[in-house]
């Protein structure tokens, strides 16, 4: 049994146009130990699956179907009072941004404290000792744990939200946009960090990106995500090397390779589709260089195809039609409203 | 350094603003209709007995000599003498100013506690019928005359049924037995009521609206789902990290809202016969006295300037942020 | 969520702005009237600004016809059959002589009639100091704020001063140097009450000044005058417009207040010199609420109106309030 | 400065009322202005000739023949200081207005009002209360006085009548009773003919009281605060009290540094004794007084015999010598508010029991312009005070019948009996409670809670609530009424036929029955029934039901015109 089965989970909002299927029929697993990683454009419903997981979802957002088992409990089926023991202590988050993710008016120690304090009842010692191994842990000076949020840099507070998020030794670790708020030398740094304390607890991790790049260093397996649905999924090593689906192609192209230097960046044209009615048949389809008629009439299949998962009508087609030219910037162009309208993260 | 230089800044910029309100105040009354000393002296006096009061007065020198010497006085706490009276105003304040105080800043901490609990509340529950409906009410509560309220209250409970006093602040023929024991007595709670819930209901929807924005401010911010995902409490949440962090718009209104609440507390005295510094204040303007009215003007000035002092300061304390730079 | 501001509403004329200034002003005026048609569309969304805007038409459409509506003058005294003068009347539904809607007040003046004509006054005073605040607040702000060093230094300075002044108090001062009437009233009020507008569009106009159109366009080297008045002014409006209905409904309730203690124009009616007549004449005691009621709702409704538009129009301007998704 | 005697003494008298009126009137109660009866302040002038004639009262006449007459402003108290009296006013000008006058009522608080009429002289009408006091001639001078119309002099009318002014002095030194009612009637027919004031209402003093709790109120001309009623009145409710009401805070408690105030005046008449005092029929009384006996050697000498074994509310004795204090320390500190009074003597002896003031000029009614005006204070207080005037005075000690309690300043003041005055009252405290709120009053006053209003306010409240059981009003005469005052120096008004047609044309009736509910008398005379043999009841009445055409009539026959909107035009 997997730690974390994830099945057709369905996550919408209500706004006042109707319903947003943020999340629409995922299904997925966590292994013990594995570090799983979800990509996809802004909006695709990534943030929405990772606060449906921790159960922390906005006061309109809620699970319209499916089931999240930990360890074979049903949470979505699970009391409020069950849900809170569990987080943190078993999944705790990395947040997207550590700058806003920190309460300006505490303490990074009272922060700490404050979530040793909603779970366990440890002697002031014993929590003290815990706090001072995380940040030496982290890398962090013991002394400026009484330092306010404000008084950190952006790579210091990305430690101490490291640090906070492994303090009770979690046994699933949510990481949304761990380095999209650093510098580019700060990212490395940070990720490696990760890795190692990966490596050395036991924990099992779900990193969140839209940076290809950090899902290849840091995971084993990777989902791709397309407007709430998946894309494809299978191994980093598979998925990166020989994608099958044309989403994780482009995905692909659109990041600097760091094995591959020279490569031109090339982006999707178009935007994703409008959530409150999501097209029938394949979501990619309007953004998609292989559509055809089928794409926009029937729902995908689940292909199983080099050691993926992939939902696509043209699997077989993939490695001729769209592979040899993926790199180029004009396969991507075909639709004529090439504006991007930088919709905000959800 | 840092925390003193501001302080010691800001204090001369408390005391600038004193002194032009005490200037403004200065010009303003040696504006009023008529000649000043038309109120004070009889026409019919002796040149003499005329004389002496308008020197005792000080009408007589030059208006920037008169200036200077109401700046010294102000400065020594010598606020003259009632032209009507005769009594000293720094007397008539001592009287009046420990009623209003006690009337206003058990509806001013009154309408914070519930406004600001409310605007907690109103906020988390964005989108509820409670929100709304608390909304509502606090918009009419503003925008409801206070002293039209008061009529009314006076009028149903009052007047009607009988369960409150209909007037001042304790009842009829109670000897006074000191400050402090009469505001403990049971019949100064009984008196109290009604105009403190008049003034509070009407205070209440200021800190209310703006807990509430603050709030829905603070409660898109990251920290807030992380404190959610750490575990914590819905009410751990609500109180200690979104309604600390909401809280410190609150406070600088405050400072505003002191503002508005004299205003309301004026009225209302009046209303509820409550012999405060208001009322005083409404008498000695009417009744051109302008020693008086300067006086009692001059005290409520300074609580709105020592309010927005005190609200700087306390900024300091709660945001961490704040840096004094 | 928190999508800030960060597109001047004009950006896309800016970036296609070209000589042909023409093309330019028809492209503004476009603009202009899709984002005043889509604020609209968002605010009669809410069905309580829907309610309030009715009311207030209502009123506003009173205040024009009120001489077709009224059955008499409304001091004209009224006389019974028998010559006497007809004081007291009850109103006609309560089975009182004559024919008074609303019966006739202590010197027999028609209390309908009054009401009637009373939205004059209110909503005179309502929006000409609206207007008059808003208009000098944003002045300020603007010269504030764009201008900064000494000039904002001075401004800032002057509007503390004036925060130091607690408002209905120096209303009350005012009018008393300036002499009993509404002309005195709205301009105690705008004197103090532009503070509060110049304070909140100078903060808008120093995070506009930062803002990427605006570094632009000064790069571009658009002249200080044509930057305001391009580009920030434009921006700020939305909020003066927000301030603007505010200041509507503190203008009303502090005419009311004012005219309640007997500084209004006695010559004339409002909603608060008919509450002063009912209190001088204890018209509470009587119980003739047929006097004392109806000034009180309509006072509360125009007020509420001016309330429930602005924090409409709030919700819309400041997208922090708005409905999360 | 040497003045001639006669001289001086026509000054003296042409004072108006001091500070009181103009100071001290309460903007909020209504009542006040009604009984300024105190004439306080006065004095002597400089030296250089301000009474000597103005002569402007008979240049003004401005109009041409034929033309239309000026506009008038009738000068008119806002609502809130004196309800029925802002409706009168408006009442009257409406009148003025069918007369064929060009009447604008316009309203102004009351300071400025004052300031109006009687410094600027800047008004056609004008209309407050005018108190007369006990003798009815005190003001007669100040008010008429051909040399008294300067700004701020009382004469505000502008009026002159050279063969009136002896008549006005000598009436005040005449020593003759009836030699000073013949001349005090010629006083009242020839203003009654000219009218540059005339009385639109006799105003009562208006009590309204629980009769559960309070009984045998007694009538006194100047009101019920007298000592006389006051000792009178009996209270039968269990707590004993005696508690009455005022909108307006005290303020003070310095007898001798407050500004006649009818508020204060209540409480100090009580707390302090005087000299003489007048019974309800008008006569020096030794029951009520602190001299025993009295008597007049010359005409300008007085002596009283002060009362033995009467203490101080401390408990030591009231002696000879207090009284003598007290009269040598209000004029040595020039006390404003007893002026008038200081001025007429010159100095005072003390012999055993009796106290001998020696005037300086021939004292008419002195023991009602003098010996029942000031509160005698004792010497061992006072005396360590240097300046009267400002003293805060917070526990004042006196020989009255009622004796300080407390003070709870902005809330009440108590007083209780005192018991051993050789006139107590027949309560146990007398309770002062600050109201604003007159509706609240009359709840508090028909639950019990409070027993007594004195001065209240004329309005439905008081017509409606002595329909109740437990409610009892009086409304005896007073030495009060509303005057219609007019401004001779206008174009118009320094006709008499003018003035007399506007006197016409008051509805007295209707102000009276409709505006004051029946409770006071429609004016006809300067000096009113409520004086007694002093009113001259030859004088006519203007009392036509149809005065507007009456009026009109006059100024026909003395050739005015009216145009097509039945506007006064002056004769051809």
């Amino acid at each position: 049994m997997a730690m974390l089965e994830v099945e057709d989970l369905k996550v919408y909002y209500d706004t006042a146009e109707g319903a947003v299927k943020a999340v629409d029929g995922v299904s997925f697993e966590i292994e013990e130990g594995e570090n799983l990683g979800i990509v996809g454009e802004s909006g695709c419903g990534k943030s929405t699956l990772a606060k449906a997981l921790i159960g922390i979802l906005p006061q309109n957002g809620y699970i319209a179907g499916g089931e999240i088992r930990f360890r074979g409990e049903d949470l979505t089926e699970a009391p409020e009072r069950r849900r809170r023991e569990l987080r943190w202590d078993e999944i705790s988050m990395i947040a997207q941004s550590a700058m806003n993710a920190l309460d300006p008016v505490y303490t990074i120690r009272q922060q700490i404290l404050e979530a040793i304090e909603a779970h366990h009842n440890w002697s002031r010692t014993k929590s003290q000792e815990r706090i001072d191994e995380m940040f030496d842990l982290v890398g962090l000076d013991r002394e400026r744990q009484t330092d306010y949020p404000h008084q950190f840099s952006g790579g210091m507070r990305q430690r101490a939200m490291i640090a906070m998020s492994l303090v009770l030794e979690p046994s699933l670790i949510l990481a949304d946009e761990p380095t999209t708020a650093l510098d580019v030398i700060m990212q490395d740094q940070i990720l490696k960090r990760i890795n190692e304390i990966q490596e050395a607890s036991s924990a099992s991790m779900m990193v969140i990106t839209h940076d290809v790049a950090v899902v290849a260093e840091t995971c084993d397996r990777v989902v791709v995500m397309y407007a709430g649905e998946i894309a494809e999924e299978g191994p980093a090593a598979a998925i990166f090397d020989e994608p099958y689906h044309p989403y994780t192609l482009g995905l692909k192209s659109a990041f600097p390779n760091i094995r591959e230097a020279d490569q031109d960046l090339v982006s999707i044209g178009g935007h994703p589709p409008d959530l409150h009615d999501p097209p029938t048949g394949c979501r990619f389809a309007e953004r998609c260089p292989m559509a055809t008629e089928v794409c926009s009439r029937e729902d995908p299949p689940e292909v199983e195809v080099g050691g993926l998962r992939s939902y696509c009508h043209h699997v077989d087609d993939i490695d001729t039609q769209l592979r040899p030219v993926a790199d180029r910037a004009e396969t991507w162009q075909n639709t004529d409203a090439a504006d991007d309208r930088g919709l905000a993260d959800d | 350094m840092g925390k003193l230089n501001f302080f010691v800044r800001r204090t001369a910029q408390l005391v600038v603003t004193l002194w032009a309100v005490a200037t403004a105040l200065f010009m303003l009354f040696r504006l009023m209709p008529g000649d000043p000393t038309s109120y004070i002296v009889s026409p019919q006096m002796t040149p003499e007995v005329r004389q002496r009061i308008i020197e005792s007065y000080g009408l007589n020198d030059p208006l920037w000599v008169q200036y200077l010497r109401y700046i010294e006085n102000l400065a020594t706490l010598d606020l003259g003498r009632s032209f009507n009276t005769n009594s000293e105003v720094s007397e008539i304040l001592a009287t009046y100013l420990p009623n209003t105080l006690v009337l206003m800043l058990s509806a001013f901490v009154l309408a914070y506690a519930v406004g600001v609990t409310l605007g907690v509340l109103t906020g988390w529950y964005r989108g509820s019928r409670f929100e709304k409906s608390t909304v509502v009410t606090a918009l009419v509560g503003r925008s409801i005359p206070s002293f039209w309220v008061g009529i009314l209250v006076i009028w149903v409970f009052g007047a009607t049924f009988g369960v409150i006093p209909l007037s001042g602040m304790t009842s009829i023929g109670t000897e006074p037995e000191g400050f402090v024991d009469m505001v403990t007595s049971l019949d100064f709670l009984h008196h109290l009521v009604a105009p403190m819930l008049v003034l509070a209901f009407y205070y209440m929807g200021y800190p209310l609206l703006i807990m509430r924005n603050s709030m829905l401010e603070t409660l898109s911010e990251d920290f807030i789902d992380i404190c959610r995902a750490k575990g914590l409490s819905e009410r751990a949440i609500m109180f200690r990290h979104a309604a600390r962090n909401a809280m410190l718009p609150v406070l600088t209104a405050a400072a505003i809202a002191v503002g508005f609440a004299i205003g309301g507390s004026v009225l209302i005295e009046t209303v509820f016969g409550w012999p405060g510094i208001g009322r005083e204040m409404i008498r000695a303007v009417m009744r051109r006295d302008y020693p008086v009215a300067q006086g009692t003007f001059l005290v409520l000035a300074l609580s709105v300037v020592l309010m927005n002092f005190v609200a700087d300061l306390l900024y300091g304390v709660l945001d961490p942020r704040v840096t004094y730079e | 969520m928190s999508q800030k501001h960060e597109r001047s509403i004009f950006a896309d004329v800016e970036e296609y702005e070209s000589d042909e200034e023409f093309s330019a002003w028809r492209r503004n005026l476009r603009l202009w009237r899709s984002t005043l048609s889509e604020q609209w569309r968002l605010l009669t969304d809410d069905s309580l600004v829907v309610a309030a805007m009715a009311i207030l038409g209502g009123f506003i459409l009173l205040a024009f016809v009120a001489p077709v509506v009224a059955p008499h003058d409304p001091l004209e005294r009224m006389y019974t059959e028998s010559g006497l003068i007809a004081k007291w009347i009850e109103p006609s539904f309560l089975g009182g002589e004559g024919d008074f809607l609303l019966g006739t007040t202590a010197q027999g003046y028609d209390i309908f009639s009054q009401l009637v004509y009373g939205a004059r006054p209110a909503l005179l005073v309502g929006f000409v100091a609206a207007v008059m605040t808003v208009g000098i607040g944003t002045m300020v702000g603007l010269t504030a704020g764009y201008y900064g060093g000494y000039v904002d230094d001075f401004l800032m300075r002057l509007v503390d001063f004036v925060y130091g002044l607690p408002l209905l108090p120096t209303v009350i001062v005012l009018v008393t140097v300036l002499g009993a009437g509404l002309d005195s009233i709205i301009l105690a009020f705008v004197l103090l009450q532009w503070r509060t507008s110049a304070r909140v569009i100078r903060a808008l106009v120093l995070s506009l000044r930062e803002r990427a159109f605006v570094k632009a366009a000064r790069v571009s080297g658009a002249s200080n005058w044509r930057i305001l008045s391009r580009h920030i002014a434009p921006n700020v409006l939305p909020m003066a417009f927000l301030y603007g209905a505010f200041a509507i409904a503190w203008a009303i309730l502090t005419e009311a207040g004012v005219s309640f203690l007997g500084l209004g124009d006695p010559n004339s009616v409002s909603w608060g010199v008919m509450l002063q007549g009912a209190r001088v004449y204890s018209a509470m005691t009587e119980g003739t609420w047929w006097w004392f009621v109806p000034p009180g709702v309509c006072i509360a409704l125009v007020v509420i109106s001016g309330f429930l538009i602005g924090r409409g129009y709030e919700e819309i301007v400041n997208p922090e309030l708005q409905v999360e998704q | 400065m040497k003045e001639p005697r006669n001289d001086s003494t026509r000054r003296r008298f042409l004072r108006t009322v001091a500070g009181g009126t103009v100071v001290g009137t309460t903007a909020l109660a209504g009542c006040s202005g009604e009984s300024d009866t105190t004439p306080a302040a006065t004095t002597e002038e400089d030296g250089s000739g301000s009474t000597t004639e103005s002569g402007d009262g008979t240049e003004a006449s401005a109009g041409g023949a034929g033309e239309a007459l000026p506009t008038y402003t009738y000068l008119n108290n806002p609502a809130n200081y004196n309800a029925a009296r802002h409706d009168a006013i408006n009442l009257i000008g409406e009148r003025l207005n069918q007369l064929g006058l060009d009447v604008g009522v316009e309203v102004f608080e009351w300071g400025t009002l004052y300031e109006r009429a009687t410094q600027e002289f800047d008004f056609g009408f004008t209309t407050w209360s005018r108190g007369l006091g006990l003798y009815p001639g005190t003001r007669m001078p100040e008010q008429f006085h051909s040399s008294n119309t300067d700004p701020g002099q009382g004469n505000f009318t502008g009026y002159t009548n050279e063969d009136l002014d002896p008549v006005l002095m000598n009436q005040l030194q005449e020593g003759d009773r009836s030699a000073r009612v013949d001349m005090l009637h010629e006083i009242q027919s020839v203003i009654n003919e000219d009218v540059p004031m005339h009385p639109i209402v006799q105003m009562p003093n208006p009590l309204a009281f629980n009769n559960n709790q309070v009984s045998n109120w007694t009538e006194h001309l100047v009101g019920f605060y007298h000592m006389e009623p006051q000792t009178n009145v009996e209270v039968t409710a269990d707590h004993g009290e005696l508690r009455g009401s005022w909108s307006e805070t005290l303020g003070t408690l310095n007898v001798l540094g407050y500004n006649n105030e009818t508020k204060l005046i209540h409480q100090f008449e009580m707390l302090y004794d005087k000299l003489v005092r007048n019974n309800s029929n008008l006569e020096p009384d030794a029951d009520l007084s602190l001299a025993t006996s009295w008597e007049s050697p010359d005409e300008t000498t007085v002596r009283y015999q002060i009362r033995e074994g009467h203490t101080w509310h401390d408990g030591e004795d009231v002696t000879p010598e207090d009284v003598k204090f007290t009269l040598d320390y209000i004029k040595e500190n020039q006390v404003p508010l007893y002026a008038t009074q200081w001025e007429m003597y010159d100095s005072v002896e003390v012999d055993g029991q009796w106290v001998q003031v020696n005037f300086s000029n021939p004292v008419g009614p002195v023991h009602q312009t003098f010996s029942n005006q000031i509160p005698i204070v004792p010497q061992h207080i006072w005396s360590e005070r240097s300046d009267p005037t400002n003293v805060s005075v917070t526990e004042p000690v006196g020989s009255g019948p009622l004796m300080f309690d407390y003070w709870d300043q902005g809330s009440e003041l108590s007083l209780v009996r005192n018991d051993d005055h050789w006139n107590t009252v027949n309560y146990d405290r007398r309770i002062w409670r600050i109201i604003p709120e007159s509706s609240t009053v009359w709840s508090l006053l028909l639950d019990g809670t409070l027993n007594y209003l004195p001065f209240t306010r004329i309005g439905k409240q008081l017509s409606d609530n002595q329909s109740e059981d437990q409610i009892t009003v009086l409304a005896p005469p007073g030495d009060g009424w509303w005057h219609l005052s007019q401004n001779t120096r206008q174009g118009g008004l320094d006709d008499p036929v003018v003035r007399r047609a506007a006197v016409h044309s008051i509805p007295k009736q209707v102000i009276n029955e409709q505006l004051l509910y029946g409770f006071a008398t429609q004016g006809w005379n300067l000096v009113g029934e409520s004086f007694g043999d002093y009113s001259n009841p030859e004088v006519p009445k203007y009392q036509e039901e149809n005065g507007v055409e009456v009026g009109r009539g006059l100024m026909e026959e003395a050739g005015y015109t009216f145009d097509d909107d039945g506007m006064a035009h002056f004769p051809e």
